[in-house]
């Protein structure tokens, strides 16, 4: 294949990925842009394939089978509830093919047409150590953020004396080996990099709590984004680069907008340290001396089935739980009596972007039932019945009133506005933020004390029994 | 005779010469006009950046074009394209002889098929389950 | 003697002519490597190309951003900047030399600079009456 | 400059292009995105000034200081009723400028680098030769717009049989020519594509209306987008390229607002005829036979005064009228009393897109009052008067009733909703669009006939005598 043809192929591959992107703004083209993503793909790898020093081909068909068969399966079997763990454990994967990808760069300099082993052009050695830093970091990074999403490890912060002072000296030793490395070349230099920087990545990423992991993944996304650019830079290779910029700029996009719905900087998430101290906010609120009100799934069925609207309020909690086909079906007998029912998605509801979306169209909740915070927000003051399921921190009014509360600020959703709050959650424990919500004690709150799950199948078989 | 026959050859030595001395001059000229017309006279690299600063608009916007029904996909799909990292897998594990670089190169292409073939099944299912109220 | 001088010029002229074709050799060499070298094996068209395509996505994105009380401007500020065609009246209008190309420059020069000056003029007049409530 | 110091300048040009249109996307941020562009310009004119090849600077100074001076004054004297106009002249400024460059780049292609006078790249012919012609049809079509809308020429359609296959044969021919002179590369040639590109500017835009020239001025914006792209090729200039590309969408976008504000496919407006039969139109309605209730200033005024909320919808005859700031003054005095204020314009009102939003703005309306037809049009149930002031087809309910009605299907502001509707406008004939306005024969109607600047002031009093 000319120069020329492949060079417009891989810009055709490019725009592929665009709008593999473009088609997510709406879940009617979202199929079709992941169909442009998998036509991009094949024209970039085929492209690749066809280039006049790719000869053999038989491991190459090999490590594509192997791999396309673990992808697969593992694709094919994981859980919805899971997704989180494995967009981790993905980035890892991309990480690491990174570095491997660089150090073969760096041992056969020619093939890439970057110089000769000993004398590899500067630029290349600066656009590849990068490279190979970011993805090293991305990969370890992406392993503890799996393992504590995962439970192998604790998702609890580990902090320690000097931890900041460590890793602002690991990353200055970082700069410090790049710039050897770019004068000496030596292979040495080469893999002391991707050590250091697979121990930067283990560290900056054990200090962050295991709830804050989304945006550490969102951030690690970026960075592999922009580790593929530099690649891209090193092949001059123009579909990498689009795609690289694309990557960056989707996760720097998706950590923005969860910091800004937790209401919390950048910086504040990825210093870490964040719900290190849950059981110390969490009592401090007191609940000992304030009454709640608690009901039975006969008096969340009794309440709802005299109700003209309800709204549901998912959360963290119905994930956990896996209550979102117990739910659905709740809704149905509802909607069967005429009673109008939507959904109301605070955008950090649950435990990364759109997992709630992901999670309630598993359990064939139609899409158009289900609204974003600022559609559906002014509607609670006209509703009889918010059904909080499993959410916590989203609807807590503190965020509104209390300037020294840690959510303070947050956009929240205001059930509080709607005739009976109903809370389904197993304890008065506090969510995420450790935050003692103080709905808990309105007059117009009952309590539902259960597993979502349990809890759900009661009122549907409450409702059928009425 | 002989001495007239020696100028004779002299000269048209010399005269080859002066001609191969222009060729030379011609092709240096066309080396420095290649090399200008080639890119303009500017370095890949400018392109590869314009590209670059192009690219990273088109990021920022087509990502805050998404839905935020459809993050969660979006963080899987994103995931798949940036496996096209295969690519440079793909030339390492290209040549024919064995060599560390090949080696390395098969890691990257297993490592990369995963997430490939992984991110955009995973996708496809997620997105297979957003349905309109019938 | 004479006949030794000059077949002794005769052998070093052969070896300069020799040595002048080996030179011409590597810079044939040299034109044919830099050619690929300085774009990669890739024309530079492809590139401006690659450039195009992405700068269509950014249009679409910036121009479907605007927000439509601000489409009046947004017609007279589009019209400024595409006087950016200046670059061209400007080389056109560079030489030292009067030619019928410098006349064309010239004059294209005046018709952008009219157009440049009265829309960004235009245009911030505009915007500038746009004003919040106080 | 070295060249990659420079292709680095035009980049920057580039981005300073790209932000200046994005500033646009909200008012606050709209006088600093016309900063960015006016650096733009400085840094991409400064860098090819400090090009080798750029030696002798008084004639551009020269032509700088002319063409500068020219552009201020208009710039400055004009009209914002007239914008319009301007913007079309303006146009054909660019498309004409545009033919120069082409012409120079033929006559000195050595100074661009795409070959010699005799043997130019072919590649670069092709650019050249479409520059040139797009760059002709804009500069004749635009001339053409400007005076139908300066009202130098009438606005009807010019028809005459077999007009369609005539522009088809010069497209033919065109196509031709470009062919033939690629091939021969004359001057003659070059020149004879020039003069046809200029009459098939004039011919393709004759027969459109004067009220669809706004869709026309879009699209030949969108035109010489495309050729300055064109020349960008051949000049081997990013930040002509970009900027091409950016106005090129720009236009065409704007067109396909326009079309769809007005329910009618581009080809419908491009292939003309549209508006010839207004007065057809018009009568075939029957005025009279219906009856209409009619209003004096004191009326309107009376009826406002006892208002709880207002809304304004101005239209085209709002700025013929230049009533914009009698309308501003009669608010003042509404908001005074307490009555609630706001402004709604339609995609379409007036001639050009944002139209009524420069005029409002500059009779120092707040932007935070005047809405667009999706954030406003479901208050007017709940509004007490709506105060249409030169607007007509914007209202016209038979767009949502009449599937025969040329404006079928066009979004409309529901106004006939409001409590009252006062109509000011000088008659009872039709708006742009030929239809009659069912509503002028409601109930709860009254059409205040009168210049909409002489209403406006004769409101004024009457509100301040009361
Ligand atoms: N979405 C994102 O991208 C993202 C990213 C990072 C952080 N976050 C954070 O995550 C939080 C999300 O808020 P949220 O309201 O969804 O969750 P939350 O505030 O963390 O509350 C979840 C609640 O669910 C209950 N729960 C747990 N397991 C349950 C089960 N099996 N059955 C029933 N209830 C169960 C828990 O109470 P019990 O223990 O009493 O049952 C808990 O109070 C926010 O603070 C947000 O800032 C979100
Ligand atoms: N905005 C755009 O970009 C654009 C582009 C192309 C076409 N258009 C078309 O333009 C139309 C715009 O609708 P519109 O409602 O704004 O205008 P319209 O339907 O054209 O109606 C304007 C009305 O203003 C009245 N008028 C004219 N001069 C007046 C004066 N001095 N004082 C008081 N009234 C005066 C006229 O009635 P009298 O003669 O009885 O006074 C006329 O009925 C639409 O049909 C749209 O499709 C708009």
């Amino acid at each position: 294949m000319s120069e020329n043809l492949s060079a417009f192929a891989y810009l055709f591959a490019s725009v592929c990925f665009i709008m593999a992107l473009r088609g997510l703004s709406s879940p009617l083209t979202a199929r079709m842009g992941n169909i442009y993503g998998i036509v991009g793909m094949i024209v970039a790898v085929v492209t690749t394939l066809a280039a006049p020093n790719v000869l053999s081909f038989s491991m190459i068909l090999l490590g594509m089978l192997i791999g396309g068969a673990i992808g697969t399966i593992i694709a094919l079997k994981i859980e919805m509830t899971a997704l989180p763990q494995l967009v981790a454990a993905f980035h890892s994967l991309v990480g690491l093919a990174a570095v491997f990808v660089a150090a073969a760069a760096f041992y056969e300099p020619a093939a890439y047409g970057i110089g000769v082993p000993g004398d590899i052009h500067v630029a290349s050695l600066v656009e590849m150590s990068i490279g190979t830093a970011i993805g090293a970091i991305t990969f370890t990074g992406s392993i503890v953020a799996f393992a504590k999403l995962q439970g192998l490890v604790s998702g609890a912060p580990v902090v320690f004396a000097g931890q900041h002072a460590l890793n602002a000296f690991l990353g200055l030793l970082m700069i410090g080996l790049v710039v050897w490395f770019c004068g000496e070349e030596s292979t040495a230099l080469f893999w002391a990099i991707v050590l250091l920087a697979g121990v930067i990545g283990l560290l900056i990423i054990i200090p962050i709590g295991g709830a804050d992991m989304p945006v550490v993944i969102s951030m690690l996304n970026s960075y592999s984004g922009w580790a593929a650019c530099g690649i891209g830079f090193t092949l001059a290779n123009p579909a990498l680069i689009v795609t690289g910029a694309l990557v960056g700029s989707s996760g720097a996009i998706l950590s923005y907008i969860m910091c800004k719905g937790m209401n919390r900087s950048f910086f504040n998430v990825i210093l870490g340290g964040f719900g290190a101290d849950d059981a110390a906010a969490g009592p401090a609120g007191g609940d000992g001396d304030k009454t709640v009100r608690q009901g039975s799934a006969d008096d969340a069925a009794f309440i709802m089935k005299n109700a003209g609207s309800v709204i549901i309020v998912p959360g963290y909690g119905m994930a956990v739980a896996q209550a979102q086909h117990a739910l659905r079906e709740m809704a149905e007998l509802l909607k069967a009596e005429g009673i109008k029912v939507s959904y109301a998605i605070h955008p950090v509801a649950g435990r990364m972007p759109g997992h709630m979306n992901v999670l309630l169209a598993e359990a064939n909740v139609p899409y158009d039932e289900v609204f974003e915070l600022e559609q559906i927000n002014r509607d609670f003051a006209s509703t009889d019945v918010a059904f909080v399921i499993g959410a916590n921190d989203v609807t807590n009014p503190v965020a509104k009133t209390d300037p020294a509360s840690p959510i303070y600020g947050m956009p929240i959703l205001d059930v509080e506005n709607s005739g009976t709050v109903l809370f389904v959650k197993r304890s008065l424990s506090p969510g995420y933020a450790g935050v003692d919500n103080v709905l808990f004690y309105r007059d117009n709150t009952m309590m539902l004390f259960d597993d979502a799950k349990t809890m759900c199948e009661d009122i549907v078989n409450a409702l059928g029994s009425m | 005779m002989a001495t007239d026959k020696i100028v004779e050859q002299a000269t048209g030595l010399a005269e080859g010469a002066k001609s191969l001395a222009e060729n030379a001059e011609a092709l240096a000229a066309q080396v420095s006009q290649l090399s200008v017309q080639a890119s303009g006279g500017t370095d890949v690299f400018v392109f590869y950046f314009t590209i670059f600063v192009l690219a990273c608009f088109v990021g920022y916007y087509v990502v805050w074009s998404v839905t935020p029904a459809l993050h969660s996909p979006l963080m899987s799909v994103t995931n798949a394209i940036s496996s096209v990292i295969i690519v440079g897998a793909l030339i390492a594990a290209g040549p024919d002889d064995m060599s560390f670089s090949k080696v390395f190169g098969f890691i990257a292409v297993v490592l990369a098929s995963v997430n490939i073939f992984g991110g955009f099944i995973v996708s496809q299912r997620m997105l297979s389950m957003f349905k309109k109220k019938k």
